[in-house]
């Protein structure tokens, strides 16, 4: 069965792009008919709603959207596209403005009542704006508010599938849902459209992101032709809890600040070791932690559960226990005393850098289709700065938001879909309902410890060939497997086999990405090529699918249209902190 | 509950705060040896002391009954707003004639 | 599941409003919350088990259901802590529809977080400018200890007068209503006073302290409702809810 | 089958024990209330109202009036925390607050059997 419906403009996602999309169209044009379109429910499944650590934003006189653009060029290490960048550190102004006069947010103020903004790695201002550790909840209740009291509508619980272009491709009719909680189909035909799903590298054994997050927003772009950028930059976080086996809450962040304010790494023989690969110690850069624990633990020197220790109790568990209230607790309700004891960890797949390449007004080279937040790529390059993301988000909502509007003010219309694809990709959902029941929990496994040990940390030639192989023949397994239970009606376990769907052939384009990038720079570690390369030279990837099920990588120049390698917006600074190792700093 | 039978259900029991601990306390001194009509007539018979004050106490405790019968109904019977209002509203001019006849009949008669 | 395993019993509902417990045995694992269970179950036990979660960690409040009785955020509930005479019983949140299994219908929810004017209206202040608030004024030290809630609907679940007069705002919307009449820079704070004075708002509310009780992220709705009521009570005597 | 009895454990918690009573010495109170001005009334006779005054000296009437009084005592006293809650903003300690109202309420009933008998 199949509903359809019409709307003027469709958004996927209710996280800080999908929410400022809404927001702002319905401000440019009150008449417009808009619908919120999403897996879970508006303003509660995403991760910009997970965000702890805040907003970059140059509001200091001190400061200047020059220094951040600078420190996010370099932290990207001249991989971002730069009039992305600069959109985005120029859009982060307004955006804080709007959070607070507009919609309400509670962020966090000096004793004199000004706008406390705290120090993040890797930049060179201490310019992140924030609430507590909880920024990303302040943010996603109040923009959910104000879209709950206004005229739009909530298709809640309905999961996109496909995009459903035009017959002669040139153009996007509409998107093609699930309605999860009736198991039925529902083609929602729109003049423009957002995708604003979210990435959320969860195909990795141990991952940050929502536990609904499954990349079928990247999937639906390969699908319809779009071509993705930078998909090998996938970045790690080091401390994420190791909770065994069967546990939701395995892979979820332990905040930075523990290693900041002097928390050590221990190895299974409970000795500190990160000053063997750094002389920072615990306080070195995100991805040497990283990498050096994952080294660490492939040496056999893991704790029993295959991770790292993180022990506080020597700076005293009191203070721990009041510093870090928000993380000890988190401990404490999954059964670890990280005030007083050792709790264990691994790094963890935090953020894809990589994602649908668009423009700066948000447009993809689908006609009507627009793209923001983590399932576009470009933006962060190599590596996003802790405090970019939300700002990613909801900058390109906003401008997404506008620019929908606008184009319907200047007449887009409706178009036709090609009923063709409909029906194909119904089938294509539908399809393990007529399978013999396989074995889905298998199939995970397989993998996130594919992805974790082969396109993970490390990678190198041989180790991305395999994980491709194997990847092929996962996906061939996949295809083949059935269900056990035929009700549609908000049945997890085939949204599970659709997740993994995705999750594969993401999975392939992240490790056909990292076999194309032959060096080393930000989240993308090539033991056979581990030097940076030229930077004048710098290329980022791309990939398509193309014959409907072939991965085809390329690469394009960088365009350093506004600062060059070697050269700084700032006099006589390059831009991005000094390499020092970071002062003990209390958690915000 | 709207806020004006919040205020009257509220402020009602805040003025009978002293009104309880002098009934209280009559009662307890009363009761000693158990209790007889004349003594009590006695007490009463011709007070205007004592008629204002119970006048006072049925007037607040009557409202306060009302209302508090009103909000269980509400919540603990299938009646609507407006059967349980309405009931509530019946009890406190009941309450208001028996009170003010009780207390006619131990002053005055 | 090996035979030396330990296992417990869990008892999950299934159907809608209609419908009833279901046992399962589910290994014991050191580490393992009521979401690990149900997820069990669902990827394991019987594949059609309807629940709904997302972040996992306590930050969406999307999981929240009825464990022995009491309504909790089951990611953040390990077992050992509820698990009573070796058995679990997990059911859908009560105040709220139930779609199917676990899951409720949180719209209602969502409409009185809406109809208690639950959100900042913006104020006359330049646009330009990020309005001064001393944190340790007395109305952001209020709003401050009201805002962090995960709208899990857990309060609203525990409500006795919610679960006794369905059209009670309850209290999550009423607390949001409370910090945000505590913002300064709110452009319409008398407005919100109207919207908690109708007949089913603040002072519908008896201090039973349920939803204080058993919020997960130990906010006191009852405190800022009882906050409302005395604002608004100080307002309408004003003649200011007109 | 219903998802919960009318014994939530969500209930069980000194607030909501404290509501419940506070409900229902507050019903006792607002059926006795009309009882008891009916029965003052009847001085307007007064062979009938030494007779039921004389009743009322039964032992087991006694012991429903101190119950009455009791009951007075507790709603008296759950007044009090509720409006100490309300308009005082005390939440802290809720659990010795309430023992101390039902103390109280007892302590009062006890008082006036002692006497009464």
């Amino acid at each position: 069965m199949l509903e359809t419906m019409r709307t003027d403009i469709l958004i996927i996602g209710s996280g800080g792009a999908g929410l400022f999309a809404a927001l702002y169209a319905k401000k440019a044009n009150p008449d417009l008919d808009i619908t919120i379109a999403v897996k879970g429910l508006v303003g509660k499944s995403g991760c910009t709603r997970m965000v702890q650590g805040g907003y970059n934003v140059a509001l200091n006189s001190d400061d200047s959207i020059e220094r951040h653009f600078m420190d996010t060029i370099v932290g990207g290490k001249w991989l971002p596209h730069q009039d992305l960048a600069w959109a985005l550190v120029n859009g982060a102004v307004k955006r804080i403005h709007e959070l607070e006069n507009e919609y309400g947010c509670f962020f966090d103020r000096n004793a004199d009542g000004s706008l406390h903004q705290k120090a993040f790695a890797g930049q060179s201002f201490d310019r992140t704006v924030h609430k507590g550790d909880l920024t990303g909840i302040e943010i996603i209740n109040r923009l959910s508010e104000q879209v709950w009291a206004q005229d739009i509508n909530r298709l809640e619980e309905h999961r996109a599938v496909a995009f459903v272009p035009t017959k002669d491709g040139s153009g996007i009719a509409g998107v093609l849902l699930i309605n999860m909680r009736a198991g039925s189909f529902r083609f929602v035909q729109a003049k423009t459209i957002l995708l604003g799903a979210g990435g959320g590298p969860t195909m990795y054994r141990y991952h940050t992101p929502s536990g609904d997050k499954s990349c079928d927003g990247m999937t639906m772009g390969l699908r319809a032709g779009l071509k993705l950028r930078d998909m090998e930059m996938v970045q790690f976080h080091p401390t994420g809890i190791l909770a065994g086996n069967d546990t939701r809450m395995t892979g979820t962040i332990l905040e930075e600040g523990l290693r900041g304010s002097g928390g050590y790494l221990l190895n299974g023989e409970r000795e500190r070791f990160m000053f063997n690969y750094h002389s920072h110690g615990e306080r070195a850069t995100r991805d040497i932690v990283s990498r050096s624990m994952i080294e660490e633990v492939r040496a056999g020197r893991g704790t029993p559960g295959g991770g790292i220790y993180i022990r506080m109790a020597h700076l005293g568990p009191e203070k721990v226990a009041k510093q870090f209230k928000g993380m000890v607790k988190r401990c404490a309700d999954c059964g670890f005393d990280l005030a007083g004891g050792d709790v264990e960890v691994l790094p963890t797949a935090h953020y894809m850098m990589g994602g649908i390449a668009f423009e700066p007004d948000c447009k993809t080279t689908l006609e009507g289709l627009y793209v923001a937040g983590e399932d576009s790529g470009g933006v962060h390059g190599a590596n996003r700065l802790g405090g970019n993301g939300v700002a990613n988000s909801t900058v390109f909502g906003g401008v997404a938001g506008e620019a929908m509007a606008k184009a319907i003010t200047d007449g887009t219309d409706w178009r036709e879909p090609d009923a063709s694809v409909i029906e194909h990709e119904v089938g294509r959902c539908l399809k393990p309902f007529t399978g013999k029941p396989g074995d889905l929990n298998a199939i995970r496994e397989t993998l996130v410890d594919l992805m974790w040990d082969k396109a993970g940390i490390i990678r190198d030639k041989s180790l991305l060939e395999d994980c491709i192989r194997e990847l092929d023949a996962l996906g061939e397994e996949h295809a083949v497997a059935g269900l056990a239970d035929s009700t549609r009606a908000f049945n997890l376990t085939w949204h599970d086999w659709l997740n993994l769907e995705s999750q594969i052939l993401v999975s392939k384009s992240i490790a056909h990405a990292a076999l194309a990038r032959e060096d080393s720079r930000g989240a993308h570690y090539r033991a056979d090529f581990p030097e940076t390369g030229d930077l004048e030279t710098t290329r980022y990837t791309t990939i398509e699918l193309s014959d409907g099920d072939k991965l085809v990588t390329g690469s394009e120049p960088v365009e350093f249209t506004i600062v060059k390698p070697g050269e700084s917006l700032i006099e006589g600074e390059a831009g991005a902190p000094p390499e020092i190792a970071p002062p003990p700093q209390a958690a915000e | 509950m709207s806020p004006v039978s919040y205020l009257l259900q509220r402020g009602t029991a805040m003025l009978m705060v002293p009104l309880i601990i002098t009934h209280l306390a009559v009662i307890i001194m009363a009761v000693q040896g158990g209790l007889s009509a004349e003594e009590i007539l006695s007490r009463t018979h011709g007070s205007m002391m004592w008629a204002g004050f119970y006048g006072l106490f049925v007037f607040a405790a009557s409202i306060h009954a009302g209302i508090g019968m009103q909000t269980i109904l509400r919540e603990w019977t299938p009646l609507g707003r407006l059967a349980s209002a309405n009931i509530g509203h019946a009890l406190i001019a009941i309450l208001w004639v028996l009170g003010a006849r009780a207390i006619y009949a131990v002053v005055w008669a | 599941m090996t035979s030396q395993e330990r296992t417990f019993q869990v008892d999950i509902w299934r159907g809608d409003e209609n419908g009833e417990y279901q046992p399962f045995e589910v290994p014991e694992r050191e580490n393992q919350t009521v979401l690990d269970v149900v997820t069990y179950i669902q990827r394991h036990l019987d594949p059609a088990l309807a629940y709904r979660f997302a972040c996992r960690v306590g930050v969406c409040g999307s999981c929240a259901m009825t464990v022995n009785g009491r309504p909790r955020w089951t990611c953040r509930t390990h077992v050992s802590r509820v698990v009573k005479n070796g058995k679990l019983t997990i059911a859908p949140l009560t105040n709220l529809p139930v779609i199917r299994d676990l899951v409720t219908d949180m719209t209602p929810f969502f409409e009185k977080w809406r109809d208690a004017r639950g959100r900042f209206v913006a104020g006359d202040g330049p646009k330009n400018e990020l309005a001064p608030v001393e944190p340790e004024s007395n109305e952001r030290a209020a709003a401050s200890e009201a805002i962090e809630c995960i709208n899990c609907g857990v309060c609203y679940s525990a409500c006795d007068v919610v679960s006794w007069r369905d059209d009670y705002l309850g209290p999550a919307a009423l607390n949001r209503a409370w910090a945000a009449w505590n913002d300064v820079r709110d452009g319409d704070r008398t407005g919100i006073l109207k919207a908690v004075s109708q007949g089913t708002g603040c002072h519908t509310c008896h201090t039973h302290q349920s939803c204080a009780e058993h919020c997960p992220v130990a906010l006191n709705p009852t405190f800022s409702i009882a906050g409302l009521k005395r604002a608004s009570l100080k307002a309408k005597l004003k003649g200011q809810l007109r | 089958m219903s998802i919960s009895g009318l014994t939530r454990a969500s209930r069980a918690h000194p607030g909501f024990v404290a509501a419940l009573i506070h409900r229902l010495s507050g019903l006792a109170l607002a059926i006795f209330l009309p009882l008891h001005f009916l029965m003052l009334g009847l001085a307007l006779d007064e062979a009938a109202f030494s007779g039921a005054v004389a009743w009322s000296n039964q032992p087991l009437v006694k012991i429903s009036e101190a119950l009455m009084v009791s009951a007075l005592a507790v709603h008296f006293a759950g007044g009090l925390r509720l409006l100490a809650v309300e308009f005082l903003g005390l939440t802290r300690a809720q659990g010795a607050w309430i023992a101390g109202c039902f103390a109280f309420g007892g302590g009062v009933g006890i008082l006036f059997l002692m006497r009464a008998f």
